[in-house]
């Protein structure tokens, strides 16, 4: 928490070491400070999830349905979910670089591998810290676990294959920068060397590694939407949730997860421009073409809330309209209402950024996550009104408030991320070295 | 060929893995008897995860494995 | 080949809870746990009001949506119609819980050890339990039951998982009949094998108008109404229950 | 709240600090892999044993499941046919009670002073029986009468209220004035048995269940199942029901037709009822005729002709007065001229007293629609059937399928008086005793109140402090309301001398009893009071000396008859094990006290009076020099009833089954003599009686006003509160609670964890109050003009007349952590003492109310 005791580490490293490009293995006091704060929170959140577990998940605000009147998924669900979507626009937009050829996105392919995998591993914690037995969790999934629960594709197809695809895809796409960063004599050769394991940049090898992740990213492609419509089934198939049982739920769990992730990697994409100096390859236009996907998503994602819409307070009745009440004028009103503007307002400014082609990217970074919050309170409304209004029979209506504990459990997570993202960043290139680096060293 | 070979061995086995133990090996389908909530191999969800990691473990084969050329050069 | 059946008789029942009570101290089940729920229903304006009454156990479905749900098979369905939870198996997802549409699933949230209605750890008591917590806890529950020997009966075993009404698995595998059935003052509810057309149980199905819970779910519910009607979308309950979990 | 999150908190910090095992570090509890549970267990030994449910008044049969010797559950004993197999919710959870660690755990002596929450010494049974010993003693050998036994629910009377009370000679109160007692005096009057209305489940067709609680209290006799048990199975045989009470979750569902009478009105539409009945015609001649006073003859002056003390009826044969019982064709109606003086008989008076009570007048009052009146007066008349006659158990009885059932409705001002309508709508078809018709006993055993009442004897002061034979209440029930006056203020009542000690048995007037404060008050002046219950309870926590404990259901008592009414059973308490802690059962604990008293042995000592309670004689009677066991006392008794086995019958069988009872017994038409040899009154010459000797002891109008021959409606006082209290204050039981004892249950406090207010809707909202707001309930006393109030939360129901508000018994206890912060008591709200009770000293509880917003 005290920044003064890393200060002379850093100032040491920074005369001990070589230059590597991106600030790699050059400790700032800012970043000091980032990652002591992060650890900090990530400490809260270890605390927090540890209190859970030895009380029980009495200590958060979830609770039985019906009699009980709660929620038995709240925040940590809903963050999930949340998660899994910005894993989505990661490694959706690699795969699309590779798989077009996209040259001038190539500085964005890293990040958002990155942002897959480490937001995949946020999911599955998150997985953990509701589940009530997280031990059993873990040795009865792999014992016991049963093809037709739709979390047998969350666990086996999202966590395991995605999140090791993932890993494969980022370790692949790695080997090069780390080899060509294992030349110079720094504390971090040998894990470069360790992790470039013989790539010396041959035509061969380059080659293999093209066609490598051309299959690679083939593969993922399909997969990662059968993944996503997979956890949107999670809750589409469920006839007893009003709210949940809907054709809809796959496709638009799969938009909203590309508007969160995209908006993600903006934010992102921003952040390593200014941090490591990267301005020139990531210029306006990576971040127009992510302004305009942006756009387009946000579209399309706004056109499913309104066919929901209509459709929930045309056809619906009975328990299905408690809900849709909740939503539009009750209890909840005030996320719904709150992320539809958000997401409005954030449309507006990319269309006019789009129209006028004159892209900020102060603005995007600010859509970005706006974006972000409209979608985490989407999906704790996705998650959350359907219990708690969307009982069957006649009980009374439920509620649920997070408790400290939820809050320092997601706050941890998103530290603990934010933490991975930056310690990465002082080890590998976030951004693709370029071919003149490469020039220069061959 | 070795480089070739080995990968579509990883490969196969991978999916191989997959298609038997998620269809011969986990609990059987249908939910109205009591056999269908136990795999019919316990562990079997195991091995279909590690089907689904040796799959793609193929890719790291293909690109790591080390020349025959190579390590032959002086 | 035995198929068990609960009947409710909503001619019959008084509202009084009788079945909640027992089933919760046949069961063991912690504060806040209604494997059995009665609701008390009122509907239309007054002077022409109607109050009504709704037992609710778990519906043991035919095509129980839980256990389809169900990522580890902890929740499963027995040859003999009861839908159990082996809550030596049970990973605490709750997703079961969110498949249900009848809110019959009831989570450990705490320590069940802490739950169980009151300080059981006064010496002078326990001289007399033994150290029973609760005093009440019934051996029966802590045994394997059925011909697959899993650990599914009774409630407040541990916390982080999953437990619902097993039908009094325990009493029913020895003959007896299920608690709340026992109990009610008024015989509101019958149980009994429905495979075979004779018993007692079926005859009276046949001969009462009857429907079953949200039966357009296509759960096939082994609950079976008789008398009274599926409550309606305007009623509402009184006299609530507002029983949760505290630390 | 705030505290217990905190404690959490820091509990979890303490348990994350290291100490934890690694397999707890991030997992937590270690029953996450391991399945603690298959740890292999010990052969157990698992019995069932005999006893009885201990909470409310029908004692239902009960067998505890044990596990080595560890009571794990209570079922109904299906042999017992009161409740066949079957338990009540509070009957199943009061399993609780005998494992509760805040019960009682040694005698208690206070430290402190009274009238305030108590400080305590533990003390030894020895010593504490010799205290309480010594100071009773003092007290009674000046005057035993100045000795007071109060009891709430006493399960052995015979061994209590009879053996105990008359061993030490002391005064003796009961809870009946909260009860139904208005009611109970009403038909002792009338029909000679004690009991209220119920009809004959077996054979009644249509019934009006006045202010019947039917799905959550009970009624004449039992608490509760035994009515549902009979409705339900009476309705498949196609019972109506019309349901006649302010609130309809009483009843529910099993309403065929709801009128939602206004409170405190129902003597109106009994009235009413009457006129209705005798205008279609619907009168059984006969029965009013032969086995009542209806053809007596009434001179002006209200009493009857008499001739040589005989009352004289108009023989129509010989056209002459003529003793009662000795006319060939006595006149039911007309008036006639003996020697010169009109007289009329009492069924034409009757009949001329209630013809102004219309419908449309009714109506007015009662605040339903005439024609809802008319429809249930003919209703009823149809049913009635009047003159059919059907054979029961092979005997032929008068068969008139419509039945009353009412109960608590008798706590009303008018209550006594309403009571006495209520009788003579069912006296107007003949249906009182016949098959189908309306009982208030299990037998024709006439009760002695009977006789009493002929010839009320109002004396001149000085009064006992209960007021026996005053010119207040010459009906008089014993009145703790009353006594707690009577003891603030005893001048005012011409009392002399009031109690000193007190033993409370089983009692919680300061929890139970309405008039909270003058309670708190009274209670003060007794110099010693000793407590007899399980708990610390309310009354006990401010003003007990002494506190003996006892045992809940784990002991000795009965016997207890297990009756349903229509089959004959016995059954007896027996403990299923041994008292908790240094718990003793109440037998146990007066024969104790009384040894310590000096009054256990010799002819009129204890032993010899539980001998005449239980009817041992030789050779069963107890031996008068040797302290037997209880289970010995019940062994000679079981013995005494030609059970060889003697207790071992009830240990091994739990009850014993007599058959069915007589319909010689059942049905007063059939009994020898019919209806016990007595007159029904129709005509209460001796009230009017009663009214003119009070008046002329100078007493005021509000005792005497109620003494009428015939009941006379008038508006109850609290219609004389100012209109700003607009709304009608009711209460009710609800079925998880009953005595305070339920209130200790944490089981029972899940379902009714809070008070409330019942309010319709639309009178909430036009004073712009929702569901679930906190409001003030401030009552008003019409006679003092003082207010109380208390604070509780709305519930909304379309089941209430939007005149009336309604809230359950039960809460407002804070002597047991179970019973704490769960809202007021209504109690702490109604008023007692005059205006708000009956004319035989019986409690209202019926207030007007004004409810705002906190």
């Amino acid at each position: 928490m005290t920044t003064a005791v890393t200060q002379p580490d850093m100032t040491r490293e920074e005369v001990d070491l070589p230059t590597l490009p991106q600030g790699i293995g050059h400790l700032t006091r800012g970043w000091g400070v980032f990652v002591a704060i992060a650890l900090a929170v990530v400490g809260f959140g270890t605390y927090a999830f540890m209190y859970q577990q030895s009380e029980g998940e009495i200590v958060t605000g979830l609770r039985n349905v019906g009699t009980m009147g709660g929620a038995p998924w709240g925040l940590y669900v809903a963050f999930l979910v949340y998660f899994v979507g910005v894993s989505f626009a990661g490694i959706t937009i690699a795969a699309l670089i590779r798989l077009f050829n996209l040259q001038a996105l190539r500085p964005l392919a890293r990040m958002a591998e990155l942002l897959t995998v480490v937001s995949l591993v946020l999911a599955s914690i998150a997985i953990l810290a509701d589940l009530g037995q997280p031990l059993r969790g873990i040795v009865n999934l792999f014992r016991y676990a049963r093809p037709q629960s739709p979390f047998f594709g969350t666990f086996v197809l999202v966590i395991s294959g995605y999140l090791f695809a993932s890993l494969v895809y980022l370790y692949l796409g790695s080997r090069r920068d780390a080899a060509i960063m294992a030349r110079e004599s720094t504390r971090l050769q040998g894990l470069h060397s360790f992790v470039a394991a013989g790539y010396t940049d041959t035509p061969a090898e380059r080659d293999r590694h093209e066609r490598a992740t051309f299959w690679l990213a083939l593969a993922i492609l399909p997969m990662l939407i059968v993944a996503h419509s997979t956890l949107g089934f999670v809750f589409g198939l469920q006839i007893g949730r009003p709210g949940w049982f809907s054709a809809l739920q796959a496709p638009a769990f799969v938009v909203l997860a590309g508007v969160s992730g995209i908006g993600l990697l903006i934010v992102l994409a921003a952040v390593v421009r200014s941090v490591c100096d990267e301005r020139d390859t990531l210029d306006e236009y990576v971040f127009a073409w992510l302004g305009r996907f942006l756009a387009v998503l946000t579209i399309a994602y706004l056109y499913f809330v309104l066919t929901e819409l209509l459709t929930s307070t045309y056809a619906a009745g009975g328990r299905e309209a408690d809900v849709t009440d909740a939503i539009l004028t009750g209890r909840y009103a005030w996320i719904f209402w709150g992320s539809t503007i958000l997401f409005v307002v954030s449309l507006a400014g990319l269309l006019t950024q789009l129209l006028t082609k004159r892209w900020n990217i102060g603005t995007l970074v600010a859509i970005g996550i706006a974006v972000n919050l409209a979608a985490i309170g989407k999906r704790f409304l996705i998650v959350v009104p359907s219990q708690t209004d969307g009982m069957l029979l006649p009980y009374e209506t439920g509620s649920y408030t997070p408790t400290w504990v939820e809050y320092g459990v997601v706050l941890g997570l998103i530290a603990l991320g934010a933490l991975a993202i930056a310690v990465f960043m002082k080890l590998i290139p976030i951004v693709e070295l370029p071919e003149e680096v490469e020039a220069d060293a061959s | 060929m070795r480089r070739r070979t080995l990968t579509l061995l990883c490969l196969l086995t991978g999916l191989g893995l997959i298609v038997v133990s998620y269809f011969f090996l986990t609990a059987p389908w249908g939910s109205d008897r009591v056999g269908n909530s136990n795999p019919r191999l316990e562990y079997a969800p195991l091995l279909t995860v590690l089907g689904v990691i040796l799959t793609f473990a193929s890719a790291v084969v293909y690109e790591l494995l080390p020349d025959k050329d190579k390590s032959g050069e002086p | 080949m035995t198929k068990y059946t609960m009947v409710v008789d909503l001619d019959r029942c008084q509202g009084c809870r009788a079945c909640m009570e027992a089933c919760k101290i046949e069961n063991n089940t912690t504060e806040g746990v209604f494997w059995m729920y009665v609701f008390r229903l009122e509907e239309g304006e007054y002077p022409n009001t109607q109050q009504t009454y709704l037992p609710r156990p778990c519906q043991h479905c035919d095509n129980a949506p839980c256990v389809k749900v169900c990522p580890v098979g902890a929740r499963y369905k027995r040859e003999d119609g009861l839908v159990l939870t082996d809550f030596d198996r049970c990973i605490g997802c709750r997703y079961c819980e969110l498949a249900c549409p009848y809110g019959v699933n009831y989570f450990n949230w705490g320590k069940p050890e802490k739950q169980h209605y009151g300080e059981w750890d006064d010496p002078d008591l326990q001289a007399v339990t033994g150290g029973a917590n609760p005093p009440w806890s019934n051996p029966d529950l802590a045994r394997p039951h059925g011909d697959e020997q899993r650990m599914v009966a009774g409630g407040g075993h541990h916390k982080g998982v999953m437990e619902k009404c097993t039908f009094c698995v325990h009493l029913v595998e020895r003959g007896e009949l299920p608690a709340c059935v026992v109990t009610c003052p008024v015989q509101a509810l019958r149980f009994g094998n429905t495979d075979d057309p004779e018993t007692p149980v079926s005859r009276f199905i046949r001969e009462h108008g009857h429907f079953r819970l949200l039966d357009e779910l296509g759960t096939e519910p082994r609950v079976v109404y008789v008398g009274g009607q599926p409550p309606s979308d305007e009623v509402h309950e009184i006299e609530l229950v507002h029983a949760g979990v505290e630390r | 709240m705030d505290t217990v999150t905190r404690r959490g908190f820091v509990g979890g910090a303490a348990a994350t600090t290291g100490v934890v095992a690694g397999r707890d570090f991030l997992f937590g509890g270690s029953e996450t892999l391991a399945s603690v549970s298959e740890t292999a267990l010990g052969p157990v030994i698992e019995d069932v044993v005999p006893t009885t449910c201990w909470i409310g008044k029908q004692d239902c049969g009960m067998l505890a499941r044990r596990v080595d010797g560890r009571v794990v559950k209570f079922d109904g004993d299906p042999a017992n046919p009161r409740n066949v197999g079957t338990l009540c919710p509070k009957g199943q959870a009061q399993i609780v009670s005998i494992y509760d660690p805040n019960r009682l755990k040694t005698p208690l002596v206070r430290t402190n002073g009274k009238g305030e929450r108590g400080e305590w010494r533990t003390a030894t049974w020895s010593e504490a029986l010799a205290m309480v010993a010594e100071r009773v003693n003092e007290v009674r050998e000046r005057d035993p009468k100045l000795v007071l036994w109060q009891k709430g629910r006493s399960k052995a009377k015979k061994f209590y209220d009879d053996a105990f009370v008359k061993a030490i000679d002391s005064s003796k109160l009961g809870h009946g004035a909260y009860c139904s007692d208005a009611g109970y005096r009403a038909l002792e009057y009338t029909i000679g048995l004690h009991g209220v209305q119920h009809p004959d489940f077996e054979e009644t067709r249509y019934l009006l269940g006045w202010g019947w609680n039917i799905t959550n209290a009970g009624g004449n006799k039992f608490c509760w199942l035994t009515w549902p048990r009979q409705m339900v199975a009476a309705r498949d045989r196609g019972l109506q029901i019309t349901h006649i009470d302010p609130r309809l979750r009483s009843a529910g569902p099993f309403a065929d037709t709801w009128l939602p009478i206004r409170p405190g009105t129902d003597l109106a539409l009994a009235l009413a009822m009457c006129n209705g009945l005798i205008e279609n015609g619907v009168v059984d001649v006969d029965y009013l005729t032969t086995y009542t006073n209806a053809p007596y003859l009434v001179g002006d002056d209200g009493m009857f002709l008499r001739v040589d003390d005989l009352p004289q009826v108009w023989d129509s044969a010989s056209d002459t007065a003529v003793p009662a019982g000795e006319a060939s064709e006595p006149a039911l109606e007309g008036t006639f001229e003996v020697e010169g003086t009109t007289y009329t008989t009492g069924f034409t008076v009757f009949k001329e007293h209630v013809a102004p009570s219309t419908p449309e007048w009714a109506a007015d009052i009662c605040g339903i629609p005439a024609a809802q009146i008319r429809s249930i007066v003919r209703e009823f008349g149809e049913n009635a059937s009047i003159g059919s006659t059907k054979v029961i158990d092979g005997v032929e009885v008068p068969y008139r399928p419509v039945g009353i059932m009412a109960y608590h409705m008798a706590q009303q001002e008018l209550g006594f008086q309403a009571l006495r309508a209520m009788t003579m709508i069912n006296m107007l078809v003949g249906a009182v005793g016949a098959a189908g018709g309306t009982f208030s006993d299990f037998t024709w055993k006439i009760d002695k109140n009977y006789e009493a009442f002929e010839q009320f004897t109002v004396e001149d002061p000085p009064y006992d402090f209960l007021l026996k034979n005053s010119k207040y209440f010459p009906i008089n029930t014993g009145f703790p309301g009353m006594l707690a006056k009577v003891m603030l203020d005893p001048e005012r009542y011409g009392v002399e001398e009031v109690p000193e000690v007190a033993i409370l048995h089983m009692v919680n007037p300061l929890g139970s009893f309405p008039g909270q404060p003058e309670i708190i008050e009274s209670y003060k002046k007794f110099e010693f009071v000793t407590v007899i219950s399980p708990w610390l309870n309310e009354t006990a926590d401010y003003f007990a000396d002494v506190v003996l404990p006892a045992a809940t259901i784990e002991k000795y008592e009965g016997p207890i008859s297990a009756t349903d009414q229509y089959i004959d059973a016995t059954t007896l308490r027996l403990p299923p094990m041994e008292p908790l802690f240094e718990s003793r059962g109440e037998i146990d604990i007066y024969l104790d006290l009384t040894e310590a008293m000096g009054v256990l042995f010799g002819e009129e000592g204890y032993l010899a009076e539980v001998n005449a309670a239980l009817g041992l004689e030789e050779p069963f009677a107890l031996p008068l020099d040797e302290k037997p066991t209880v289970r010995e006392i019940f062994d000679r008794w079981s013995r005494a009833q030609g059970l060889d086995e003697g207790i071992e019958y009830f240990e091994n069988n739990g009850v014993l089954v007599e058959g069915r009872i007589d319909p010689t017994k059942r049905f007063g038409y059939a009994a020898d003599p019919p209806f016990g040899g007595v007159v029904h009154r129709l005509y209460g010459e001796s009230l009017l009686d009663a009214q003119r000797q009070m008046q002329a002891k100078g007493a005021d109008e509000i005792y005497w006003r109620d003494y009428t021959a015939l009941p006379t409606w008038r508006p109850p006082t609290m219609e004389g509160s100012p209109s700003e209290y607009d709304l009608y204050l009711i209460s009710y039981h609800q079925v998880e609670n009953k005595q305070s004892r339920t209130g200790f249950i944490p089981l029972l406090a899940e379902l009714t964890p809070q008070q409330r207010l019942d309010i319709n809707p639309a009178t909430a909202r036009a004073k712009g109050l929702n569901d679930g707001d906190e409001v003030w309930v401030e009552s008003h006393n019409a006679v003092t003009g003082e207010s109380r109030r208390v604070k509780t939360n709305l519930a909304f129901t379309e089941g209430i007349r939007p005149d009336t508000v309604g809230m359950p018994h039960h809460f407002g206890l804070w002597s047991h952590p179970t019973s704490r912060d769960r809202g007021p008591s209504p109690n702490e709200i109604y008023p007692t003492g005059e205006g708000y009770m009956a004319n035989t000293a019986d409690q209202s509880f019926h207030v007007k109310v004004k409810v705002e917003r906190t």
